[in-house]
């Protein structure tokens, strides 16, 4: 019973620990460290309610649910990685042309040529952002500019 | 002002996780009622399976695992249509390369054990499926772009295997009279065998997939810093 | 025989239907100009934009649009009732004595702008667009007069409404937008009113289709609210303000219909939802009675200094109104005039309506009719002055049998002067319209083509009103205001002469109040009370200016400065965690605390966690377990 | 019988995976998928029309251990509305994606979407739900950044991590109740709930996750830039579709698992951000220069209308005046989806035609697209609550309901709600009155005009003129007289 409260006890801390630095942390990679970590904290819970003392078998039904939970958890953790990937290399795109306007403006001297690795995943695949996508909507103030959630 | 929010909110947090904690401390003082743990053992027999959680997780809520393996695809959907995958890395080195070479068939190995023994003991398709991630993982890590796993078209396959097996079985069995995925007696157990071997395979290619982090494409994971690289093993 | 009685539901549901072909005629428009072409290139269209080189068929559509009203209105006997349980949560329809009198002069007047509309319009730009809304607006003018219950009449009453938006901005004109932004606005505050008036009328009288004698219960709010609402709609003083703005900035068939049958409703509004004859509200009817006759005075002098024939005719209606609205507050302050006093709102609001729209029709054919044959312009003016004389209640005309059907509640009152009073507003109306009259006869008219059946439809509106006294009224009837009008004509043709002989004498006066007169005559009085207030109290005035300044630049800023990104702190994690977590510590607080109120059978007994748990042995041993 | 109830879910499951498979032809696999859900859809709300509560329990092995389906008049009606919503949506995006390389990438993520709406509607089991709200929001985030530009994909992001903060919360509810309870099945818990403390941590927990998914003020921070950015398609699919989801979840556990618990003074709590959303909904409407972002902020108003009605059902003992306000609940949830989707997928036509969705500029596009035009005029009166549309009559048993139950308090934020939704309304509408030249056809692109303009009509006329449906597919005897 007491080793049981520890359990899930603890996962509860976890699980308040995991939202504090969630929503305290502006990093993306620790707030999706944090989110795992309070994700494990609920999982700790059915693993302490799954415990039936000593001698009877514990009970299956929390651990296939936690199986579960950990493969879901699995799932978003790599989409959000996937997406935070992708929207780093939205801004970097953003800021290279950017850059590459101003040095165009400051002198007329051609743009230093680019070698093959510096080449940015948007310039790879033109079919990606179609011009309908980049309509004149995004250079307006009323678009929102979201704050990036990591910073 | 930062500072004072992060404050407020640890305080609110303490006070959530001190209800929270006495919740639960309520909950577990009391008598420990029957719960699904008797029925699920009571009823084992019938599931064709002896591991108890293999049970669960494939026959008394089955529809929650199919499920779960939709979620698993809808992130790998979700990666691809991001955009192509980025380079690969760096060839490893030889020493390197020996042990990849030795690792990686002995996960693979290990994953169908683990898929077999999941029948009465813990293991089964999810376990093994990341066995088999792990392997892919580790090809991409030294330095094989696709990670070993096929071009587009065969993976597109491979990654709907599992959840399309299962789904196609539960279906088979609705049509043919016995409800979505109410076993018939007798045959429970090579029904799991082979959706989890499906589903071991999807779960395995999808893991992979998600970490090469991009959609598959014909010269995609070529480009950039792998150009020299194609050479295969 | 059973089918007769869906002629209610044709009567609005039809001119619903049309709206769709009448919108996809698509309207004519002049060939299109080089940015036009410009637009078209940029956007890659599949639509192919032509030129339809005349009206097309459809237009012509909308004059189908009433038949089935009118003919419901002449053939069904009254008390026809036809229940439609399943629209809206039970609606029912009937043809009730007044909705009678109101379906058959609705339909007329709308019939005979919809000819007008047709063939006058068929060449205007996105005559598709003005059709639709006109038949939207049509139906849902018939739909509340059909309709018995709060259901049908607040979704007529709103349709009609929203749809006359866009006849009134049709031109797109500024000071057509400039109409339609105050209407819009007006209108909406009185349905939101009436929305919340007929909700409590339902909630108090627990009926959708409440009865007189229901709602004699109501309390002040729902009278209030009711009084409130519709008197937008009614033009009473001074909720008037979008009236003399609109009527004259829509288009002439609309202006014909907004103010001769659709600002008629509040009236109908009225008769329905307030406890007409069955309870003295002295109050509210010696309010409504005050409203009315302040009203009626305040629409005739300034309509009198109007140079727009159209405003002209607004502020008569809106002073028409005003003797309403007299009429029936004191209806309300002595139940025991009610029935007569219903009759005669009733037959004085189709006198009106007929008269009116046949007005404002007539100033649109002194604009715009041919000149050749060169008889036309006479008998439009002629019939101008006859509909004039029929308005202001001339002996032998319609508006002297209306006028006696309204002299027993007149007569009747509680105050005796009402009845001189009237007499006074009579001489006055005939003075608007001898104004009227005279600056029609001074209008210069630009001739356009296919005025031939608009003119003929016209004639036949001016045959109905001449026969009206003749049809409905007795003959002791037909000599009303035989003393006031002549009067009223004597004084109207002194002043004529006068103004013939020394043109500058009245000038002056001319344009001196503006159409829309308050919201227009605010300005030069803000700009007064300042001047004044900054001499007497200068440091006073001062900061109030700054005040002023303070708020009109905060208005501004509202109205035309993007709104900054005013959640950018919400959106931030920490911020919206803190409200997270402390809403989630409320939820658990109030839940904790609070006593459940539902009780909710046997799951409510305080049964605690180890009673339940005992309950649940027993369910999985009983029970829950599974079917083998 | 009840074993169909499957499908709904199993069929846009077996297109998604086929879509998947088939890249080249997924707009094909997709679109018939589509049509076989939608049907699948709409037959289990006709079972459940004829035959009333339709309830079956997976695998054959009873409650406390297979995981239940059951659909009742509240499942059936959100799944018919769903159905509809989503085959609108599915022919429209066969032509808004027509020729793009983002419909390889749509089809199968939009049927797993579909598959896990219609699971929740259906789903008995609350770890099951638990399963399906990822789908869910997996899925949805998936797609919202189908564009890829910087913005949509910032602002899923985070729309993701706050769906996955919710699920959390949620879970950690059902932990909680399976320790108590020991069963994961709506019904079995149902019988054994009662108004225990852990009971209510457990709602708390599970509400306040919701909530946070279905963007209840104030934590609807995510919502606009979310829903705003999203392709045209999409965004009809989680305005209308999506947050009904959690929003369903919330009204069934308070109204009918909580029954015992859910207090007047809790449901007031939800009852004042139901408020605080109208007003700054409508608010925030108002005032946005772009049209999807109006529309967006007017979501979040009109979730907030939903929940104005929990403290009048709290308030209210079991009887015709709390079944009204419980079907006008349902109704104007039920508007709204047809509405915003309609609104959604027309102002994702005038943004195409346009090349922006600048609303001061929108004049010349309006007046060039009137179908489209047309169908925003619909669904914007819908979204007012101009009769005759569904939220006319939802509006109307709400504020009744306000005096009833001497809450009168509400009826001023109906009111200025209603003003300020016409104000944004109107704004948009005035646009198209200019005097630029209009095309000789209503419709000028049939496949991505019409499905909008059905919506718009559904949520104007279908809904209002004939409420009753509604009513008896809740199993409540006669409309309010």
């Amino acid at each position: 019973m007491s080793a049981q409260f520890l359990y899930g006890g603890a996962g509860i801390l976890l699980f308040a620990l995991g939202l504090w630095s969630l929503l305290v942390h502006e990093a993306l990679l620790r707030k999706l460290i944090a989110i795992n970590i309070a994700g494990g904290g609920v999982f700790h819970v059915f693993i302490a309610i799954a415990y039936r003392g000593d001698t009877a078998p514990p009970d299956p039904v929390p651990h296939a649910l936690v199986l579960t939970g950990i493969v879901v958890a699995v799932s978003a953790t790599a989409l959000v990685l996937a997406l935070h990937r992708r929207l780093e290399q939205a801004e970097e795109s953003a800021a290279d042309a950017e850059g590459r306007s101003e040095s165009a403006s400051a002198s007329s001297a051609a743009p230093p040529p680019r070698t093959p690795t510096e080449r940015t995943p948007t310039e790879r695949t033109p079919t990606e952002l179609t011009p309908a996508d980049l309509t004149p909507a995004d250079l307006t103030p009323e678009t929102l500019h979201p704050e990036t959630p990591h910073g | 002002m930062k500072r004072d929010l992060a404050l407020l909110l640890g305080i609110l947090l303490a006070l959530l996780a001190a209800l929270l904690l006495w919740a639960l401390h309520a909950t577990l003082a009391l008598e420990p009622g029957p719960r699904l743990a008797e029925l699920a053992s009571a009823r084992l027999e019938e599931t064709g399976v002896s591991n108890p959680v293999t049970a669960v997780l494939l026959n008394y809520r089955a529809y929650d695992t199919l499920l779960e393996l939709a979620v698993l695809l809808a992130a790998l959907l979700g990666i691809w249509s991001l955009g192509p995958a980025p380079a690969g890395y760096q060839r490893s080195g030889p020493a390197l390369a020996a042990l990849v070479d030795w690792i990686v068939p002995l996960a693979i190995l290990a994953g169908g054990y683990l898929l077999w023994v999941g029948g009465h003991a813990p293991g089964g398709a999810f376990q093994a499926g990341a066995l088999l991630g792990a392997a892919g993982v580790i090809l991409r890590l030294s330095g094989e772009p696709s990670a070993g796993l096929p071009g587009e078209p065969a993976q597109r396959w491979l990654v709907v295997l599992g959840a399309g097996v299962f789904a196609v079985v539960g279906g088979g069995l609705l049509a043919s009279g016995f409800g979505f995925l109410t076993y018939p007696p007798g045959q429970a157990k090579w029904l799991i065998l082979l959706i989890e071997s499906a589903a071991t395979v999807a779960i395995g290619v999808t893991l992979t997939a998600a970490y090469v982090g991009g959609r598959p494409g014909s010269g995609t994971a070529h480009n950039g810093t792998g150009q020299s690289r194609t050479v295969q093993r | 025989m059973t089918l007769i009685p869906w002629l209610l539901v044709a009567a609005w549901v039809w001119p619903l239907l049309l709206a769709w072909p009448v919108a996809g005629q698509g309207g004519s428009w002049r060939a299109s100009s080089a940015t036009d072409g410009a637009v078209t290139a940029a956007v890659p269209s599949t639509a192919p934009i032509t030129v339809p080189s005349k009206a097309h068929w459809r237009g012509f559509l909308t004059i189908l649009g009433p038949l089935p009203a009118l003919l419901a209105a002449l053939l069904l006997p009254v008390g026809t009732r036809l229940e439609l349980p399943w629209l809206f949560l039970g609606t029912a329809l009937e043809l009730d004595p007044v909705g009678q009198v109101y379906l058959l002069f609705t339909a007329m007047l709308w019939l005979i702008a919809s000819v007008y509309s047709a063939f006058s319009l068929r060449t205007a730009e996105h005559a598709g667009r003005f059709g639709a809304l006109f038949l939207l607006a049509m139906a849902g003018n018939l739909w509340l007069i059909v309709g018995q219950d709060l259901f049908s009449f607040y979704a007529g009453f709103a349709m009609m409404g929203l749809a006359s938006y866009g006849l009134v901005i049709h031109d797109a004109t500024p000071s057509a937008l400039r109409a339609g932004k105050v209407y819009l606005v007006m209108a909406l505050l009185g349905e939101v009113s009436l929305f919340a008036a007929l909700v409590i009328i339902a909630q108090q009288t627990g009926s959708t289709e409440p009865s007189p004698e229901d709602l004699a219960q109501l309390t002040a709010l729902p009278i209030a609210l009711v009084l409130l609402g519709l008197g937008v709609k009614a033009g009473l003083v001074p909720l008037h303000l979008w009236l003399p703005l609109a009527h004259p900035a829509a288009p002439v068939p609309a202006s014909a219909v907004l103010s001769g049958t659709m600002i008629k409703v509040a009236l109908l509004g009225w008769l329905r939802f307030l406890p007409v004859g069955t309870q003295a509200l002295p109050e509210w009817g010696g309010l409504l009675a005050a409203g009315g006759l302040l009203t009626l005075f305040y629409a005739l002098p300034v309509g009198l200094v109007q140079a727009d024939p159209k405003a002209i005719l607004a502020y008569s209606s809106v002073s028409k109104m005003g003797l309403l609205m007299l009429v029936l507050g004191l209806v309300l302050m002595e139940p025991a005039l009610a029935p007569v006093g219903v009759a005669g709102i009733a037959l004085y609001a189709a006198s009106h309506a007929l008269a009116k729209g046949g007005l404002f029709l007539g100033v649109g054919l002194r604009k715009q009719a041919a000149l050749r044959p060169a008889l036309v312009q006479p008998l439009v003016l002629g019939g101008l002055l006859f509909l004039a004389l029929a308005l202001v209640g001339a002996p032998f005309t319609s508006g002297a049998v209306a006028k006696y059907a309204l002299k027993p509640v007149i007569e009747g009152a509680d105050w005796p002067w009402v009845a001189a009073a009237v007499t006074v507003s009579t001489v006055g109306t005939t003075l608007l319209m001898g104004r009227l009259i005279w600056v029609s006869a001074g209008t210069r008219t630009h001739s356009a083509p296919g005025y031939l059946w608009p003119g003929i439809a016209w004639a036949l509106l001016i045959a109905l009103v001449a026969l009206f006294p003749f049809v409905l009224g007795k003959a002791t009837s037909w000599t009303t205001n035989s003393v006031a009008v002549p009067l009223g004509v004597v004084l109207a043709t002194l002043v004529a002469l006068a103004a013939w002989r020394n043109p500058d004498w009245l000038k002056p006066l001319i344009g001196l109040i503006p159409a829309g007169d308050l919201i227009v005559l605010s300005r030069p009085i803000g700009a007064l009370v300042k001047a004044f207030g900054g001499w007497l109290w200068r440091p006073l005035g001062r900061s109030a200016a700054r005040i002023a300044r303070f708020a009109i630049d905060r208005y501004e800023r509202v109205c035309n400065e993007p709104p900054g990104d005013v959640e950018r702190g919400l959106r931030a994690w920490s911020v919206a965690g803190a409200l997270w977590i402390g809403i989630l510590a409320l939820l658990v607080l109030a839940l904790l605390s609070g006593e459940p109120l539902v009780d909710n059978g046997e799951a409510s007994d305080q049964v605690g966690i180890q009673a339940d748990s005992g309950r649940q042995a027993e369910a999985i041993a009983n029970g829950e377990l599974p079917p083998d | 019988m009840a074993d169909l109830l499957i499908l709904p879910v199993l069929v846009p499951l077996l297109g998604g995976l086929l879509a998947t498979a088939l890249p080249v032809r997924s707009a094909l696999v997709g679109t018939l998928a589509a049509l076989a859900t939608s049907l699948s859809g709409l037959g289990i709300t006709l079972l459940v029309w004829l035959h009333g509560d339709l309830g079956t329990v997976l695998g054959g092995w009873g409650v406390p251990l297979g995981i239940g389906l059951s659909a009742d008049g509240l499942s059936a009606a959100l799944l018919a509305m769903a159905s509809l919503v989503a085959l609108a949506i599915s022919i429209y995006a066969g032509s808004y994606f027509a020729g793009s390389a983002q419909a390889r990438h749509f089809w199968p993520l939009w049927l797993l979407l579909w598959s896990a709406l219609n699971g929740v509607f259906l789903a008995a089991d609350l770890f099951n739900l638990y399963v399906m709200l990822e789908l869910l929001g997996l899925s949805a985030a998936a797609l919202g950044a189908l564009t890829g530009k910087r913005e949509a994909i910032a602002a899923n992001l985070r729309y993701l991590l706050v769906g996955l903060l919710g699920s959390l919360t949620y879970l950690l509810g059902v932990a909680l109740l399976y320790t108590a309870y020991g069963t994961l099945d709506i019904g079995l818990l149902g019988e054994r709930l009662g108004p225990t403390p852990i009971a209510a941590t457990a709602l708390a927990l599970m509400v306040s996750g919701l909530a946070l998914k279905t963007a209840l003020f104030p934590l609807h921070f995510w919502l606009p830039p979310a829903h705003a950015n999203a392709p045209a398609p999409v965004s009809a699919a989680l305005s209308a579709l999506v947050v009904k989801a959690s929003f369903y979840l919330i009204l069934r556990l308070w109204t009918e698992l909580f029954a015992p618990i859910a207090d007047i003074g809790a449901a007031t709590l939800l009852g004042l951000l139901g408020a605080g959303a109208v007003l700054w909904g409508s608010w925030r409407a108002l005032r946005a220069q772009r049209l999807k972002l109006l529309a967006a902020y007017s979501t979040v108003a009109q979730i907030g209308y939903l929940f104005l009605f929990f403290p009048l059902l709290a308030s209210l003992p079991p009887g015709t005046a709390r079944d009204d306000l419980f079907a006008a609940c349902v109704l104007m949830a039920l508007t709204h989806g047809f509405a915003k989707a309609g609104f959604f997928l027309a102002a994702g036509l005038v943004q195409r035609k346009a090349g922006h969705d600048r609303i001061s500029e929108l004049g010349g596009v309006a007046q060039r697209m009137p179908a489209t035009t047309f169908s925003i005029a619909l669904a914007g009166s819908a979204l007012v609550g101009l009769p005759p549309s569904g939220s006319f009559i939802g509006k109307w048993v709400l504020m009744r309901g306000a005096f009833e139950t001497g809450q009168w308090w509400w009826l001023p934020v109906t009111v200025l709600g209603t003003l300020l939704a016409a104000a944004y309304v109107f704004r948009v509408l005035s646009r198209a009155f200019g005097l630029e030249p209009t095309p000789l056809q209503f419709v000028t692109n049939a496949r991505s005009e019409i499905p909008a303009l059905l919506l718009a009509f559904a949520s104007v006329a279908l809904l209002g003129l004939a409420a009753g449906p509604v009513w008896a597919i809740l199993g409540f005897g006669a409309a309010p007289a």
